[in-house]
C-alpha cells in the first residue's frame, strides 16, 4: 500500500509538470487559435539562455566566461525580457501574416518555429548538455520518508509549489487585471474584441510573453530535475495528450488532465507490466518488463480511450451541431 | 505562353474528364517520364541513386498517402512514421518468412498489413475530429515504434534490434541490398510509384475523391446527400496506409538497407512527410511530388552550400540548416499557404492567359 | 375519406398524389428548450408545401428532424408508407430525401461540377479498387453521372460556372448550385430551407422559377421554408405556420393568411 | 440559266447534297454544338437520319410542297437540319431574325404565310401565341426545347423530338390515293425538286420601308457556294462557327451552302454569351465576320494589355511593332530579310501565336470581313499577326458573293476581283451593276421591287457606287449611288470616300468635303483633341485651348501633309481625281451634337454645317488667305457662348492626271 501510495504522490507531482507544459499550449490557444507546438522548444530555449547567462557564456561562441555570468537575480529577468522579445518577433514575422488561415496552416508553421528555436539555441548557446543551478534542493524528502516512509524527491515538491504558484497569478493575472480580461474577452470572441478596441497584436504579443515566461519554469524545473539537453523539448509531446484530456481551451483542464495523466502514467509503468502478465501469462511467455519505456505512448492511448467516451474533452461543452 | 489550346475541344466526357485536358500538358508529362525513364539511367550513379532520387521518389509515395488522408480527407495524421514502419517492418517479416516471394508482393503485404493497422487507428475518427484526431495518431505513431521496439519477433529477435534486408528480386531482378544495381533500383521505385500516382489520381477524380473531399469541407452536408462519414474517413485511412505502409517497405528494403524502428521511423518522419503535403499543396497529387522534391532536396542544397561552399563545420552547419529549414517553412506557409501546387497552377494559368493578365 | 390515394389537379395543371410523408406528433427538446411541440401535418405527392413562420419558429429544426439530422424525443415520422422515429441523414439520403441549407453548405474546395457530381454518391456503386484502375465500369459509372449531371448544370442555366470553385462564386449562384446537388440525388422529396435568402429580386425570380420547374418537370415533392411572403403565396399549394415551436396553422395560403393566429404570430403578439 | 445547272453534275439541290455526304464521307463530323458541357457532334450520315425523321415527321403533320416554314432562334444544328428538312418536303423556310421586334416578326410570318413554325424555345412559342389571331395561316408550332411547355395546349404544339419520333414512326405506313408511304412521298418529292426551286426566303430590313423576302433557288446557292468554295480552296477538313443570324444571307451560304457542297463541319455556340470562348475552343478555320467584331476585339486586346505589367507590355509592343512591318509582307510571300523572319518567328512564339491563340483565331486559314468600310490600322493589326483576313462584297440579292480578295491581293481599300461566275458593270453614274448564278429569283410577292433592282438580262443594281481600279482590277466602293453627286464640270464627287481616307489619320477626327456642283473641292477639317494634344505635348508644345491648338501652324502643316496624300492616293483613281482638296481650313471648333451640326450617331449634317458657315465656305471659295470666325455654341451644361478666331486657309498640292503622266 505504501508503495503504492507512492506511485501515486510521484505520479501527482510529474502530472503537475505536465500542467505546466499543457498551460504553455492552452493559454495560446485561447487567445490566438494557434496550436504551439513550439512550446516544448520554447521551454528548452528559455532555460538555455538563463543557463548561458547564469555562467557567462558567449552567444555564438559557446565559450563560458565567468566574469561575463550574471547573478540569478538579474539572470531570471533578463531571460524574462528575451522571451518577451522573442513574442515580439513571432508576432511581428509570424502571426501578422497567417491570421485567418486554417489551423493545419498555423499548425505546421508553430513546427517550423519549433525546428528555428532548436537550431538556434544549439547556434546561439551550443549543443552540450547543461547543468542548471538555481540552488534548489536535490534528494528525497527525509521528514517523509522518516515519518511515513515515504520517498519523494524535494526538487519534485518545489517543482509542484513553483507551478501551483504559477497558476495562481495566472489565475489572477486573468481574472483582476484589465489586460487579462482582455485576454479573456478575445479568446471569446474575436470580432467582438476588436470592435471595443482592443488590439489583437497587442494581446498576441502578451500572450506569447506569457508563454514564454510558462516555458522558462518549465525549462528550469524540468532541466534542475533531468539537465538541460535537447530531449526536454520533447515534453512538449507530453502535454499533448494532457490536453485531449483537459481539452484545448480550458485552463482547469490542463491542471487535472496533468495529474490523471501523470497518476495513469506512474501506475501503468509500475503494475502495467504485472496485469499484462497476470492476465496474458497463461498464453505467451511475457516478460514483465515489456511496460518499461511505454510513457512515450500510454499517456496517448489512455487520453484517446477517454476522448472515445467523451469527444469534447473533460471541461468541454457537449457541442449541438446547428445546419 | 506557350499553350494553344484553340482547336482542342471535346466532343465526349471521357476527353473532357481526361487526366491532362490539355495537349501542351500530355505531351509535358510525356516528356517527364521519358526523361525519367529513358535518360536518368545513363547518368545515374550510387550517390544520386541513395541521396537524390530514391529518397524523392519513396518520399513522394509517402506523401501521395498523407495527401489521400490529410489533403482529400481532411484528417489530419501525424503518424505517418508509425504506419512508415508497419510497412518496413512487414516486410522485413514477409521476406524473412517468405524468400521465395516476389518483391513486388513483398510490397503488396507490407502495403495490406499498413492499410489494416491504419483502418485500427482510424477507427477513433468516428468521434473524434481535428486537432483531437491529430493527437490519436501520435499515439498510433509512439505505440507502434514503442511496439518494434520491445516486441523481439518484429525484428527475429535480432541482437542489434536493428532490421537487415537480404537480396531479393522483382520480376528476376535484384533490387534490394547494396549489391544490387542502382539503375534497377531506381527503375524499381519509379515504376511503383508512377502506378500509385497514377492510381491515386483515378481515386481522387472520381466518387471517392469527391466523397472525401465533400467530408473534408463539411461532414454534415456530405451525410446528408448520403455519404457516410465514417465509412469513407475509414477509406481514407486505409488507402493512405497503403500507400505509406509501401513506402515505409521501400523506405527499408530498397533505400537504406536497414532500419531501427525509433531511428528511421521516428516523429520526425511523421512532421517531414506533412511537410511535404503542406509545402507541396493539400489536397494535390502534383503538390505531392513538388514537398517531396523541395523537402528531400532542401537539405541536400543547404549542407552543399553551406559546408562545401562557405566552408562552414559540419556541426554549425547541421544547426544552421535545421534553422534554415524552419524559417523557410515558416516562410513558405506565409508566402503561398496553398503549396507550390498553387504556385504552379498560377503560372500555368498565367502560361494559359499570356500575354493578357487575366 | 382516404387520402393515402385522393389525388386532385391544380389551376395550373400539375397532378398532386396521396400523401408521402406524414408527421405526427413530433415533438424536440434540447434540453430544457422546446424546439418543436407536439406538431403534425402531412405533404402530399407533388404539392410545393410551405413552412413558414417567424424567427425561431422551429422550422428548420422540422426540417432537420424530417432528414433525421435531429433526433425527436416524441412521435413518428411515416415516409412512403413507413412509419420511423428517427433514422441517420444518410440514411434518409437514400430513402430519396434532399434538402439545401439555410447558409448555403457547399463544398468549398470542389467545383460546381464535382459539388454536383457527389449528389450523385448514392447513385454510384463501383468499389475503390475499379475506381483506382478506372477502367471499364467505374469509368462507365463516372461519364453516366457526368452525363446526367450535366443536364442538371443545363437546367439551373449554370454551364459557365461548370470548373469555378464554388468558394469564388456569388451567393446567389452558390444558392443554385446547392439546388443542383440536391436535383442531383434524383429525390422524391427535396426540403429547401429559405432558398432565396440574401437575393435581389431577379435572383428571387430566377429561383422561383426553378422552383416550379423542378416541381413540374420532375414531379419532385418540395417543402420550403421562405421567408418572402410574397414568393411563399405565389409558389407553394399548402402553407404550414410554426410558431415558437407550435403548429399554429395549416391550409391553402389564402387561409392562412386570413388566419388570426398567424397575424397575431407575426405582429408579435404576446404569447400566454 | 438550265444549261448552267448541268455543270452541278446533278447536285443541284441542298438534299442532294446531303445525300451525296452522308454517302461519301458519312463518318466525318457535319454538326456540332456545345451541350451539356462538350461538343455534340454528329456527322453526316447521322445529319441524313435526323433530317430524314424530321421531314417524315413534318409530312405526316401535312407540310405541303411550297408552304413557307419559319424558323426562329439562335444557330442550333437542328436549325439547320430543319432548314434541310423542309427542302426535302418541297417546303421553303424562311429564318427570322429572333430578336426582332413582334411587329417586323408578325409582318414577316403574314407576308410569306407561314403554315409551319420551327422555333427554339418557350420564349419563341410566346411570342407566337400573342400573335396568335393575327397568324391565320400558322398551323403547327414546332419546338426544340420543352421546358416550361409542359402545360401548353398541345392541339398544334410539338417538340422536334416528338416529330422526329413520328416521323420514324409512320415512315412505312401508307397514305392518300396513291398509297404511298411517308418515305415513299419523301423520296418522290426530293426527286421532284429542281436547282430552279426555291431554296430559302431571307427577308432583308431594307433601311426604308417593310422589309422584303429574296427568294434564292437551289441553284443560287449551289452555285455560289460551289464557286466561292473553289475560290479560297475550301474542304471538308475546315471548320466554321455559325454565330452570325440565320436570317442572314451569309450565314445560310456557309453554314449551309458550303457546309454542304465541300462537306466542312459548321459549330454552333453554346449560346450568344459563350461565344467567344467556344470560338476558342473550336478555333474555326474560315470565318467571317463584320467590321465592328474586329474592331470590338482589337479594343478588348487593347483594354487587357493596359493592365499588364511593363515587361509585358513592352514585349507585346516590340513585336507588335515588328509585325506591322513585316507580318503583312510575309502573309503575302513577299520576300522579306532572314533577320526579321527570324524575329517575327520569335514573336510568333511570345506575341503573336498566344495572343491569336487566345482570340480564337490561331487556325484561321481564310477569314473575311464585309459590310462596310473597315480602318486600315484594325485591318492590317489582324494581318501583322498572320491571320488572312480578307474583304468581300456581296449581297442578299446575290447569294453573297460579288467580289472577294484572293490570297496575296488584300488591301484594306478594295473589295476584290469578280467572284468567279460573276460579271460586273459600272454605268456612267459610277453605280455598280453584276450578273452571277447566284443572282437571286425575285422578292416574294413584291414584282414592282423586283422589277426596280434585277432588269431583263438579269443585271442586278447594287446601288453603291464604285469603280474598277485600273491595273489590279479590284473593285472599289466609293459610297451609297445615291449619296454621289457631281462636279461642276461633271467629274464624280464622293465626299464620304474622301472623308474616310482623311479620317483614317489619327489626327483628324472630322472631316467635311465640299464640292458639289462647283468646279473643285475644299475641306473643313475638325483636329482630334487627344491625338493632337498628346503629340503637342511629346513636342513640348503649348497651348491653351482647341481654337489655339487648332490653329498652330505646326498643326497646320500636318494637316496639310495628311491632306496632300490623300490627295495623291486619290488623284490616282481616275474617276474620283477631281475630289482631290484645292483648300482647307481646320475648324476653330469641335463638330457636336449638341449644335446640330452632328446627328446623335455622329455622322455629318452637311446641310446644316454648309449654312452655319456658309462665310468660311466662301472664304475658301474666293481665294482669301485667312478668315474671322464667330460661332455659338453650347456647352454640356446647356449654357451657351461664342468662340471667335480667324483661321488660316491653306492651299493644298493637287496631283493632276498629266503630272502623274509625265512622273
Amino acid at each position: 500500500m505504501l508503495f503504492f501510495m507512492e506511485t501515486v504522490i510521484s505520479g501527482l507531482l510529474a502530472g503537475i509538470m505536465y500542467s505546466l507544459v499543457a498551460l504553455g499550449f492552452v493559454l495560446i490557444f485561447k487567445a490566438s487559435g494557434v496550436f504551439n507546438f513550439s512550446q516544448g522548444v520554447m521551454a528548452l530555449f528559455a532555460a538555455l539562455t538563463l543557463v548561458g547567462l547564469l555562467s557567462g557564456t558567449v552567444p555564438f561562441t559557446h565559450v563560458d566566461n565567468p566574469s561575463f555570468a550574471i547573478p540569478a537575480w538579474a539572470a531570471i529577468p533578463l531571460t524574462i525580457i528575451v522571451m518577451i522579445i522573442v513574442a515580439i518577433l513571432i508576432e511581428r514575422f509570424i502571426l501578422r501574416h497567417l491570421v485567418n488561415q486554417e489551423h493545419i496552416i498555423l499548425f505546421m508553421a508553430m513546427v517550423g518555429l519549433s525546428y528555428v528555436f532548436e537550431g538556434a539555441g544549439d547556434i546561439i548557446w551550443g549543443s552540450d548538455v547543461k547543468v542548471i543551478d538555481l540552488g534548489l534542493p536535490h534528494g528525497a524528502w527525509d521528514w517523509l520518508l522518516d515519518t511515513h516512509g515515504l520517498y519523494i524527491e524535494k526538487i519534485e515538491l518545489v517543482a509542484a509549489a513553483a507551478a501551483v504558484v504559477l497558476v495562481v497569478v495566472l489565475a489572477a493575472f486573468f481574472q483582476k487585471t484589465r489586460i487579462g480580461r482582455a485576454l479573456r474577452a478575445v479568446a471569446d470572441d474575436h470580432q467582438a474584441a476588436l470592435s471595443v478596441g482592443i488590439s489583437l497584436r497587442y494581446i498576441w504579443i502578451i500572450v506569447w510573453s506569457v508563454a514564454g515566461i510558462v516555458a522558462l519554469v518549465t525549462g528550469v524545473v524540468w532541466g534542475a530535475k533531468s539537465g538541460i539537453q535537447f530531449s526536454l523539448s520533447l515534453i512538449a509531446l507530453k502535454a499533448l495528450p494532457v490536453l485531449i484530456l483537459g481539452g484545448f481551451e480550458s485552463i482547469p483542464g490542463a491542471i487535472v488532465g496533468g495529474l490523471i495523466i501523470g497518476v495513469g502514467e506512474k501506475l501503468a509503468e509500475v503494475f502495467g507490466g504485472e496485469v499484462i502478465v497476470a492476465i496474458f501469462g497463461r498464453w505467451f511467455e511475457i516478460d514483465p518488463g515489456i511496460f518499461t519505456a511505454t510513457e512515450n505512448w500510454f499517456a496517448y492511448v489512455l487520453a484517446l480511450i477517454f476522448l472515445l467516451f467523451r469527444p469534447q474533452g473533460l471541461f468541454g461543452e457537449k457541442i449541438i451541431e446547428r445546419v | 505562353m506557350l499553350y494553344r489550346e484553340s482547336g482542342q475541344f471535346k466532343t465526349s466526357y471521357d476527353a473532357d474528364q481526361a487526366v491532362f485536358p490539355i495537349l501542351q500538358d500530355r505531351l509535358c508529362i510525356i516528356a517527364i517520364l521519358a526523361f525519367a525513364f529513358l535518360a536518368v539511367p545513363f547518368f545515374i550513379n550510387d550517390y544520386w541513386a541513395n541521396a537524390v532520387l530514391i529518397p524523392f521518389l519513396v518520399y513522394s509515395l509517402a506523401a501521395l498517402g498523407l495527401n489521400i488522408l490529410t489533403g482529400y480527407c481532411g484528417q489530419l495524421s501525424l503518424g505517418t512514421g508509425g504506419f512508415l514502419a508497419v510497412g518496413g517492418y512487414s516486410s522485413f517479416k514477409l521476406m524473412t518468412s517468405f524468400p521465395e516471394l516476389d518483391m513486388i508482393l513483398v510490397l503488396g503485404g507490407a502495403g495490406v498489413t499498413t492499410a489494416l493497422v491504419g483502418l485500427l487507428f482510424g477507427l477513433p475518427s468516428l468521434r473524434i475530429k481535428g486537432f483531437y484526431l491529430a493527437v490519436a495518431t501520435l499515439a498510433a505513431q509512439f505505440f507502434l515504434i514503442w511496439l518494434f521496439y520491445k516486441v523481439p519477433w518484429f525484428y527475429n529477435y535480432n541482437a542489434t534490434g536493428q532490421i537487415n534486408v537480404f537480396p531479393r528480386e522483382a520480376l528476376g531482378f535484384l533490387v534490394t541490398t547494396q549489391k544490387a544495381d542502382p539503375v534497377v533500383r531506381y527503375l524499381f521505385t519509379l515504376s511503383i510509384v508512377v502506378v500509385f500516382a497514377l492510381a491515386a489520381k483515378n481515386m481522387v477524380r472520381g466518387r471517392f475523391g469527391r466523397m472525401w473531399m465533400a467530408i473534408r469541407d463539411m461532414d454534415i452536408a456530405a451525410e446528408l446527400i448520403g455519404i457516410r462519414p465514417f465509412l469513407m474517413k475509414l477509406t481514407a485511412f486505409t488507402v493512405s496506409s497503403f500507400y505509406i505502409g509501401v513506402a515505409g517497405a521501400l523506405i527499408f528494403s530498397v533505400w537504406l538497407g536497414a532500419a531501427e524502428s525509433g531511428e528511421t521511423y521516428g516523429i520526425n518522419e511523421s512532421f517531414l512527410v506533412l511537410f511535404m503535403i503542406i509545402v507541396g499543396g493539400l489536397g494535390s497529387i502534383l503538390g505531392s511530388f513538388l514537398g517531396a522534391g523541395f523537402i528531400v532536396l532542401m537539405p541536400i542544397g543547404l549542407k552543399n552550400l553551406l559546408v562545401d561552399w562557405f566552408g562552414m563545420s559540419a556541426v554549425f552547419a547541421k544547426h544552421l540548416e535545421i534553422t534554415t529549414f524552419g524559417v523557410l517553412i515558416i516562410f513558405f506557409l506565409i508566402v503561398e499557404p496553398h503549396g507550390l501546387a498553387r504556385l504552379w497552377q498560377i503560372i500555368k494559368e498565367k502560361l494559359r492567359l499570356w500575354p493578357f493578365p487575366h | 375519406m382516404n387520402m393515402m390515394t385522393q389525388t386532385s389537379i391544380t389551376d395550373d395543371g400539375r397532378t398532386i398524389g396521396g400523401v408521402q410523408m406524414k408527421v405526427d406528433n413530433i415533438s424536440l427538446r434540447f434540453g430544457g428548450v422546446t424546439a418543436i411541440r407536439n406538431a403534425s401535418f402531412d405533404i402530399r405527392h407533388g404539392e410545393i408545401r410551405a413552412i413558414i413562420g417567424p424567427n425561431g419558429a422551429g422550422k428548420t429544426s422540422m426540417l432537420n428532424v424530417i432528414n433525421g439530422f435531429y433526433h425527436p424525443q416524441d412521435g413518428t415520422i411515416t415516409f412512403k408508407g413507413e412509419k420511423r422515429r428517427d433514422m441517420r441523414p444518410h440514411i434518409a439520403a437514400t430513402q430519396g430525401i434532399a434538402r439545401t441549407f439555410q447558409n448555403v453548405a457547399l463544398f468549398k474546395g470542389m467545383t460546381t461540377l464535382d459539388n454536383i457530381m457527389s449528389g450523385r454518391a448514392l447513385k454510384m456503386k463501383r468499389n475503390i479498387l475499379w475506381q483506382m484502375l478506372y477502367v471499364g465500369p467505374a469509368r462507365q459509372e463516372e461519364l453516366e453521372n457526368r452525363k446526367f449531371v450535366e443536364t442538371i448544370i443545363d437546367f439551373l442555366e449554370i454551364p459557365h460556372i461548370r470548373r469555378t470553385p464554388v468558394g469564388k462564386l456569388p451567393y446567389g449562384l452558390q444558392k443554385r448550385v446547392e439546388l443542383g446537388r440536391a436535383l442531383a440525388m434524383e429525390p422524391e422529396l427535396l426540403l429547401l430551407d429559405e432558398p432565396m435568402a440574401g437575393m435581389n429580386v431577379e435572383e428571387k425570380e430566377d429561383m422561383s422559377r426553378f422552383i416550379i420547374d423542378i416541381n413540374e418537370e420532375f414531379g419532385t415533392t418540395i417543402a420550403l421554408i421562405e421567408h418572402d411572403m410574397g414568393v411563399v403565396m405565389d409558389l407553394s399549394d399548402r402553407v404550414v405556420v410554426l410558431d415558437h415551436g407550435d403548429l399554429i396553422a395549416d391550409g391553402t395560403p389564402d387561409e392562412v393568411q386570413k388566419n388570426q393566429d398567424v397575424i397575431d404570430a407575426y405582429l408579435g403578439v404576446a404569447h400566454d | 440559266m438550265n444549261s448552267d445547272i448541268a455543270q452541278l453534275d446533278g447536285l443541284d439541290t441542298i438534299p442532294k447534297l446531303l445525300d451525296r455526304n452522308a454517302r461519301e464521307i458519312g463518318d466525318k463530323p457535319a454538326s456540332r454544338e456545345k451541350e451539356y458541357g462538350i461538343w455534340q457532334s454528329w456527322t453526316w450520315s447521322e445529319v441524313r437520319g435526323e433530317v430524314e425523321a424530321l421531314a417524315l415527321g413534318l409530312l405526316e403533320l401535312g407540310l405541303k410542297k411550297g408552304d413557307h416554314v419559319a424558323i426562329i432562334g439562335n444557330n442550333r444544328p437542328y436549325f439547320y437540319w430543319a432548314m434541310v428538312a423542309c427542302q426535302s418536303c418541297g417546303a421553303v423556310p424562311v429564318p427570322l431574325y429572333q430578336d426582332s421586334v413582334a411587329k417586323e416578326m408578325a409582318y414577316v410570318l403574314k407576308h410569306c404565310g407561314t403554315r409551319f413554325a420551327i422555333v427554339e424555345n418557350q420564349e419563341q412559342v410566346d411570342k407566337l401565341l400573342e400573335m396568335g389571331s393575327k397568324l391565320k395561316t400558322l398551323k403547327q408550332i414546332v419546338y426544340i426545347d420543352p421546358r416550361g411547355l409542359r402545360n401548353y395546349d398541345h392541339t398544334s404544339m410539338r417538340s422536334y423530338k416528338e416529330v422526329q419520333k413520328l416521323g420514324r414512326e409512320h415512315a412505312d405506313s401508307k397514305r392518300g390515293k396513291q398509297k404511298l408511304s411517308l418515305r415513299e412521298e419523301l423520296e418522290k418529292r426530293k426527286a421532284k425538286l429542281t436547282g430552279n426551286d426555291a431554296c430559302v426566303i431571307l427577308y432583308t430590313s431594307g433601311t426604308t420601308g417593310e422589309p422584303k423576302g429574296v427568294v434564292l433557288s437551289h441553284y443560287n446557292i449551289v452555285a455560289t457556294a460551289k464557286n466561292s468554295s473553289e475560290f479560297d480552296h475550301l474542304c471538308a477538313d475546315d471548320s466554321v462557327l455559325a454565330y452570325l443570324p440565320m436570317a442572314w444571307v451569309g450565314d445560310f451560304i456557309f453554314s449551309i451552302g458550303q457546309s454542304f457542297w465541300t462537306g466542312f463541319c459548321v459549330s454552333c455556340p453554346e449560346s450568344p454569351d459563350t461565344m467567344h470562348q467556344d470560338m476558342g475552343e473550336i478555333g474555326p478555320t474560315y470565318f467571317f465576320a463584320p467590321p465592328r467584331f474586329y474592331e470590338s476585339l482589337l479594343t478588348t486586346v487593347a483594354i487587357r494589355m493596359e493592365d499588364a505589367s511593363a515587361i509585358k507590355r513592352n514585349i507585346y509592343k516590340y513585336f507588335m511593332d515588328h509585325a506591322g512591318k513585316t507580318g503583312g509582307p510575309i502573309l503575302d510571300g513577299k520576300s522579306v530579310g532572314l533577320w526579321d523572319r527570324l524575329k517575327y518567328a520569335l514573336g510568333n512564339i511570345l506575341v503573336y501565336g498566344p495572343l491569336k491563340n487566345s482570340l480564337g483565331l490561331s487556325r484561321v486559314r481564310v477569314g473575311y470581313t464585309a459590310g462596310e468600310a473597315i480602318g486600315p490600322e484594325i485591318f492590317d493589326f489582324y494581318r501583322s499577326l498572320g491571320i488572312n483576313l480578307k474583304q468581300l462584297y456581296g449581297q442578299t440579292e446575290a447569294a453573297v458573293f460579288v467580289t472577294q480578295q484572293p490570297d496575296g491581293e488584300v488591301r484594306a481599300d478594295t473589295v476584290g476581283v469578280p467572284s468567279p461566275g460573276v460579271e460586273l458593270r459600272i454605268d456612267e453614274s459610277g453605280e455598280v451593276f453584276y450578273r452571277s448564278p447566284g443572282v437571286f429569283q425575285d422578292y416574294f410577292k413584291n414584282a414592282k421591287s423586283t422589277a426596280a433592282t434585277k432588269d431583263k438580262e438579269g443585271w442586278v443594281a447594287t446601288g453603291d457606287a464604285g469603280f474598277i481600279e485600273t491595273g489590279s482590277g479590284h473593285l472599289r466602293i466609293i459610297d451609297r449611288a445615291k449619296d454621289v453627286g457631281k462636279m461642276a464640270d461633271g467629274r464624280l464627287f464622293a465626299p464620304k470616300y474622301v472623308e474616310n481616307k482623311l479620317k483614317f489619320y489619327p489626327n483628324i477626327l472630322e472631316a467635311v468635303v465640299f464640292g458639289d456642283g462647283r468646279d473643285k473641292c475644299c475641306a473643313f477639317i475638325n483636329i482630334d483633341l487627344n491625338a493632337v494634344g498628346n503629340w503637342a505635348e511629346r513636342n513640348n508644345i503649348t497651348y491653351a485651348s482647341y481654337q489655339d491648338l487648332a490653329g498652330l501652324p505646326q498643326v497646320l502643316a500636318m494637316i496639310q501633309a495628311h491632306v496632300e496624300e490623300v490627295n495623291e492616293s486619290i488623284a490616282s483613281d481616275e474617276m474620283l481625281s477631281g475630289c482631290q482638296i484645292h483648300r482647307f481650313l481646320a475648324l476653330h471648333k469641335q463638330l457636336d451634337a449638341d449644335d446640330g451640326e452632328l446627328t446623335r450617331t455622329q455622322k455629318v449634317r452637311r446641310r446644316i454645317i454648309e449654312e452655319k458657315f456658309s462665310n468660311l465656305i466662301d472664304a475658301l471659295y474666293d481665294g482669301s488667305n485667312n478668315i474671322f470666325a464667330d460661332t455659338e455654341v453650347t456647352y454640356e451644361d446647356g449654357r451657351k457662348g461664342r468662340i471667335s478666331a480667324t483661321l488660316e486657309i491653306r492651299n493644298t498640292r493637287v496631283t493632276t492626271i498629266e503630272q502623274r503622266a509625265a512622273a
